[in-house]
């Protein structure tokens, strides 16, 4: 239970003279499901996209099942600029692109949904895929990579199956109500086949009921595909419900960490989130 | 297939509209119909649009004209209408071979054109199929008739042209430097450069060669290159509209040296430019005004009573040297249809060589390769002061 | 099933009806029979148009270098093709060229005059593939990083530096600089067009069905997406752009044949513009539309509608208007009304098979209602 | 130096025609994101309707109808084939783009029977010749530079100092925000196409007095090149624009001059490929950066 699967190690994000994470520090260890939280504009999905390599940290390291997996430190105007800590701690740079990142096995969501807007539900499934293919370009059109083909359609099928979308596979994914949605994107993200999955507010929008299906159904994909799952939420039902740590993010900086119900007696959050009067 | 209608409905409407702001016309007074007669198709196949448009259009003229004069021909003891097909093929080669096969699907019995020699090269490889007979009025490129069994010429080719303006700017202009400016991509231009070239050295010249990429106007660095260069003479062979802008380059420059142009810059356009600019040019072609008098007059009178003609001519009654040749490339045409006996294309075909006939443009026979034998080319200067060219002398080469 | 199967008898039976057509068309008429120019000329362009779809409808990269990648395949072609015999007279201006043999020839060499040409024909349309692919690759480097109206920008000013080049009399010897080339061999009826373009655009709708294909629509639909579900927008991206460059290059030697003679000129940007309005036509994103459009484009502007440009249209007589160049002028209006009010085209996404899906029916009936 | 001057000043005077066009790309691209491909071809127009209203009318009456019909050609363009597109796509606005150049050159080909129209009466005063240190020119090459700069002045003073001016930069600087503030949009839109055409109706004249032939494709090059131009100086950037201009006008004649005549053209693509690659923001562009 113990092995580590995700550390972020002292990485700072810094926009200009903007710094919208601050020296961040955490651990994600195999099977836990490691919430994320912080009023809006903390930095949280920026966190994300520092994870997954959407942006380039300025300065710190992501660490992904032991090895690690992107560096940076301050180059250029930056050097100038940079006002984090841990400066010149760093010395290499390490940069993969997403799609390597995801390759790893690590998958995400959106924030704002991002499906393939002209591609059917099944379909939207299968072409995440993709980066499990193992046929070249030539043996994909002249169809030489038939079997694999039949066995990840035959996968595609299954993953429907247990997300529930079986009997809408052929409707658009845009046709979907917004429910079904935020869960086929969690299916594609389970169909490159990943250790961490990270979900960037994936109850945005939902209603209680929603809320509380969703909850169950993560729960759920993390026993049966042996997941380590990584999300952003507002709604704390959700968060406390589910979530075996908590990380709590506030102007970039980390200010707390614990379980649900340490969290839920922390000053500071609870500062954070209501806001502090001046002269209190 | 909603659309498909929807497509068809915008198509028809744009059409119909269209033929309701037309009016009527009677059909052209030049085709009197004498009811009873065949009819024998004549192609035109020549540019009216794109760079050498202007060209086209006046060589259609003298093709129109001595339809105008010639309606009908005696083939065979029988008479026939003769009837113009005139296809545009827009000056470049990649239309050639489409406008080629519209005058084929026609059928017609033999084919008039180009102005211009690529697209008459691209023209020949279909004609050539058919076995179509075709007569090159104004294309100068030894290969149109040189790979193309079908091609005959009534114009003289550019090794000959090149070769009398080479000899006649260092012999008569005593200039020892040539500045050459032509066209990336047509080689009409490139053809003539060549053989200038070869010829200016040969004589112990030097020349300077530059091109310009397709669509320049602005002319002045190349004329300031030539003044750099100490050129006495700058030869560009290009079409039309470039002349101009090259006239009104060197005029802006004051350029001191000699222009010297080709067929084409026997133009009333360049003259036009040339008017009241103080410049020297000096161009070869194929016809000087006053050659056949009677022609020069009945055409003039042709051209002024009709406002569209005057239009395609350039605005004026100037008879420009490719009219003379669409002239006799018309009448050269129904001799062959004479000698041949059928309106049958491959008769004419056959017929070809051995047309022997005297146009105002001068004696036409054809050599073997079917190229026209001609000796002298004219040389004409531009009357800066009225407007017009001058005839300087008839250059020969041995 | 049984849909999947009546898709699958209704393409093969409208398919092998257009072949059975254009054989007929092929041994009743002449080669220079203007319904046999059209359809060499429409299966070029059809390629072409394919090939470029590829690219600017399937993978979502606006590209506008369509046109340097065809005169690639159009000179590689021509260069390599002319007979021996004939290269003294074709490249007059420099001492017969640079390369002393002929492609065809050599083939005809080990397997015979007639197979050994057109052997030799068919591989040297594939270097010309070859070369524009191997072009696109090294462009792609640099340009693909490129955002949208950028790319398309900097992918037409590759394609007019390219055509500079081919005119440059520097490298004459193999270009034949400004002049034409020409005398090579060509197929001159219009099947083999039809099949060997046939063939290449059967392969890229198989790319397009496989797990590339379905990576490109992704790519196209969301950069971001794509990327973050472990697609490799760099690779694939360049992977989509050297495939369609290389069909445009086959296209390209395919138009040589149909032209007969080579220069430089035609391949204008303006070639690149007509070429995309054909596949805004057809539909953006459906192969079908874009041959189709090519056939329906060609048709009319070199048979049906030439009478707009001289004098005559529909029996309507009215030379003051219907002169010379009011063809394309009506064919812009249509083009604009198509771009502005029918923006899918005429296939939309769909392709041929799916014309026979009620499923598309119901939804173009619902749509039909909702409006 | 005596050499060389008649290409410097041939230079200035191209680059400050090329000037002219590029704001009008700038602009529009600034606030629509859009590369206006008609653009060249408006120029053009405006040569034509040079070419047609001095055969017809006397100076006075006929350069007013230029600016007028290309302004009112320049603002029914944006109306017509653009505004119905603002939610569209990226690319379906180009393809527009792409399709009314294509509209406006064929056109145009109908209507000159596809033969270019000499300018037979240009401008008087401004098209004859003078002589400057021993070089000889068309008094409207010595004018250009200074008339661009005047008019680029000016129009920078109607951006900084006018509410329509302000309102063109917040729709630049955040096209959907400016919409909430209540700026309206269209109008703002439908400006920048007024002061472009206008400007390229300027330039038109200018340019089709020294090279005295419009050709249906003659707004091609000169379009490209401005655009070019425009990246190159930073696309959105007024003095960018200009400045990459006059730069882009005076490398071209040099190119000339040192004889690599037939890569004149390719020269300007080959800068356009290398700036993108290298600084695609240009040389006063600002970075903008995509949201995830």
């Amino acid at each position: 239970m113990s092995k580590s699967v995700l550390k972020i190690e002292n990485a700072t994000m810094q926009f200009g003279g903007v710094v919208a994470v601050d020296n961040l520090n955490l651990e994600i260890n195999e099977g836990e499901i490691v919430a994320l939280i912080g009023p809006n504009g903390a930095g949280k999905t920026t966190a994300f996209n520092v994870t997954t390599g959407v942006y380039q940290p300025t300065n710190g390291a992501v660490w992904f099942c032991g090895e690690k997996v992107i560096e940076n430190h301050p180059q250029g105007k930056m050097k100038k600029l940079y006002k984090g800590e841990h400066d010149g701690e760093y010395t290499h740079v390490l940069a993969p692109t997403p799609d390597k990142i995801t390759k790893m096995g690590m998958a995400r969501t959106f924030q704002n949904i991002r499906l393939w807007k002209s591609q059917t539900v099944f379909d939207n499934v299968l072409i995440a895929k993709h980066c499990r293919a193992t046929s070249n370009v030539f043996s994909a059109t002249f169809r030489l990579n038939r079997k694999e083909e039949a066995r990840q359609r035959q996968e595609v099928l299954e993953l429907l199956e247990v997300v529930g979308l079986a009997d809408v596979k052929d409707e658009l994914a845009t046709s979907l109500p917004y429910g079904k949605q935020r869960r086929l994107e969690i299916a594609r993200a389970l169909a490159a086949e990943p250790k961490l999955l990270l979900l960037d507010e994936p109850a945005a929008g939902m209603n209680p009921q929603e809320t509380d299906e969703l909850t169950a159904f993560i729960g759920e994909i993390r026993d049966k595909f042996h997941l380590t799952i990584f999300l952003i939420e507002h709604h704390m039902n959700l968060v406390m419900n589910i979530s075996d740590r908590i990380y709590v993010l506030d102007f970039g900086k980390l200010i707390a960490e614990g379980t649900p119900t340490e969290i839920q007696n922390n000053k500071r959050v609870i500062d954070a989130y209501l806001g502090v009067a001046e002269d209190a | 297939m909603k659309k498909f209608f929807a497509l068809a409905l915008t198509l028809a409407m744009t059409l119909s509209l269209a033929a309701c702001g037309a009016k009527e016309q009677a059909p052209a007074a030049s085709a009197p119909a004498s009811a009873g007669n065949k009819v024998v198709k004549v192609g035109v196949y020549e540019p009216q649009t794109g760079d050498n448009g202007a060209g086209g259009k006046q060589e259609i003229l003298g093709i129109e004209y001595a339809h105008y004069l010639y309606p009908t021909v005696e083939i065979g003891g029988e008479t026939y209408d003769v009837k113009l097909e005139i296809v545009d093929n827009r000056t470049t080669p990649e239309n050639g071979p489409s406008a080629a096969a519209e005058l084929i699907n026609r059928d017609v019995s033999i084919v008039l054109g180009s102005y211009g020699s690529g697209v008459s090269m691209a023209g020949g490889a279909v004609f050539s199929e058919a076995g179509m007979p075709a007569l090159g009025t104004s294309c100068t490129n030894p290969q149109v008739t040189a790979d193309c069994d079908v091609y005959f010429r009534l114009a003289f080719l550019d090794p000959f042209q090149g070769t009398v303006l080479a000899n006649y700017a260092y012999n008569e202009l005593g200039v020892d430097t040539a500045y050459t400016l032509a066209m990336l991509g047509s080689d009409y231009d490139q053809g003539l450069v060549y053989y200038f070239t070869e010829a200016f050295k040969a004589l112990g010249g030097t020349v300077i060669n530059e091109d310009f990429p397709e669509g320049s106007a602005n002319f002045v660095s190349y004329v300031n290159n030539a003044k750099a260069a100490g050129a006495g003479v700058i030869f560009a062979p290009v079409s039309i509209n470039y002349a101009q802008l090259i006239v009104e380059a060197s005029a802006a420059q004051a350029y001191e040296g000699a222009l010297l142009g080709s067929d084409t810059w026997d133009n009333n356009k360049v003259i036009e430019a040339a008017t009241g600019e103080d410049i020297r040019a000096f161009v070869t072609t194929f016809y000087q005004e006053g050659g056949a008098p009677e022609f020069d007059s009945g055409i003039k009178e042709w051209l002024n009573a009709n406002p569209d003609q005057l239009t395609n001519n350039g605005g004026n009654d100037m008879i420009a040297a490719v009219t003379a040749v669409g002239y006799d490339a018309y009448l050269t045409a129904l001799e062959a249809l004479k000698l041949a006996g059928s309106p049958d294309r491959a008769a004419v075909l056959k017929a070809m060589p051995s047309v022997s006939f005297e146009g105002v443009t001068g004696l036409i026979e054809f050599d073997s390769i079917g190229d026209a034998k001609r000796d002298g080319a004219f040389i004409k200067t531009a009357n800066t002061v009225d407007g017009v060219w001058d005839f300087v002398k008839i250059q020969t080469v041995q | 099933m049984t849909m999947k199967k009546k898709k699958t008898i209704f393409t093969a039976v409208v398919l092998a009806i257009l072949l059975a057509a254009c054989i007929v068309v092929d041994m009743t008429l002449p080669t220079y029979h203007i319904a046999v120019t059209v359809i060499k000329k429409a299966t070029v362009y059809a390629l072409v148009a394919v090939s470029m779809n590829l690219l600017n409808g399937f993978t979502g990269l606006f590209s506008l270098g369509q046109a340097g990648f065809m005169l690639l395949g159009a000179y590689a072609y021509g260069v390599l093709t002319i007979p021996v015999a004939k290269k003294a007279s074709v490249y007059q201006y420099f001492d017969g060229g640079a390369i002393p043999f002929s492609v065809p020839e050599i083939f005809a060499g080990f397997l015979g005059e007639t197979v050994g040409t057109v052997v030799g024909m068919l591989f040297c349309l594939l270097i010309g593939g070859l070369l524009a692919a191997l072009m696109a690759y090294l462009i792609g480097l640099p340009v693909l990083r490129l955002k949208s109206d950028y790319l398309a920008i900097a992918t037409l000013g590759f394609a007019e530096i390219l055509r500079a080049f081919f005119q440059w009399n520097a490298l004459g010897p193999i270009t034949n600089g400004s002049n034409l080339l020409k005398s090579y061999p060509t197929f001159g009826k219009a099947t083999p067009y039809v099949l060997l373009a046939g063939l290449m655009i059967a392969v890229i709708l198989l790319l397009i069905n496989s797990t590339y294909g379905r990576a490109f629509k992704a790519i196209r639909d969301d950069e971001v997406a794509a990327e973050a579900m472990g697609i490799n927008l760099a690779k694939h991206k360049r992977m989509a752009f050297i495939i369609s460059s290389f069909f445009a290059g086959i296209g390209g030697g395919m138009m040589a044949m149909y032209m007969g003679t080579i220069a430089a000129a035609p391949f204008k940007s303006s070639l690149t513009y007509e070429i995309l309005l054909i596949v805004v036509i057809g539909g953006i994103g459906s192969i079908t539309g874009s041959v189709l459009a090519s056939f329906l484009y060609i048709f009319s502007s070199e048979w049906l509608l030439r009478g707009l440009d001289s004098g005559t249209f529909l029996g309507i007589n009215a030379p003051d208007i219907f002169k010379n160049g009011f063809r394309m002028a009506v064919f812009s209006v249509i083009i604009m009304v198509i771009v502005l009010f029918f923006r899918k085209g005429i296939m939309g996404d769909k392709e041929l098979p799916d014309l026979i899906d009620p499923k598309y029916r119901r939804k173009k009936r619902k749509e039909a209602a909702g409006k | 130096m005596q050499e060389l001057f008649p290409y410097l000043l041939n230079g200035v005077s191209v680059g400050g025609q090329y000037a002219l066009i590029a704001i009008g790309y700038t602009l529009v691209y600034g606030i629509l994101r859009l590369i206006n491909f008609a653009h060249g071809d408006v120029f053009m127009v405006a040569g034509l309707v040079m070419v047609y209203s001095t055969t017809s009318m006397p100076i006075y009456l006929a350069i007013p109808l230029v600016l007028v019909a290309t302004v009112a050609l320049g603002f029914t363009i944006e109306r017509v084939a653009y505004k119905p597109l603002r939610t569209a796509p990226r690319m379906s606005v180009m393809i527009s783009a792409i399709g009314v150049s294509y509209l406006i050159q064929n056109l145009a080909f109908y209507i000159t029977g596809g033969v270019p129209q000499p300018v037979s009466n240009p401008i008087p005063w401004i098209s004859d010749n003078v002589v400057l240190f021993g070089a000889s020119t068309k008094r409207v090459t010595l004018i250009t530079p200074f008339l661009t700069i005047f008019l680029v002045i000016a129009l920078v003073y109607l951006i900084n100092n006018t509410k329509i001016g302000m309102a063109m930069r917040a729709a630049a600087k955040d096209f959907e925000t400016a919409q909430l503030m209540g700026i309206k949009i269209n109008s703002v839109i439908s400006m920048t196409f007024v002061i472009g055409s206008f400007l390229a109706a300027v330039g038109s004249m200018l340019y089709f007095t020294n090279y005295p032939s419009v050709a249906i494709t003659s707004g091609g090059m000169p379009g490209l090149k401005a655009f070019v131009a425009a990246v190159f100086g930073g696309i959105g950037s007024i003095p960018g624009a200009v400045v990459g201009a006059f730069i882009i006008g005076l490398c071209e004649e040099i190119i000339k001059g040192l004889g690599y005549t037939t890569f004149s053209d390719a020269f300007t693509f080959a800068l356009l490929i290398v700036v993108l690659c290298v600084k695609p923001t240009g040389l006063f562009g600002e970075k903008v950066t995509d949201k995830v």
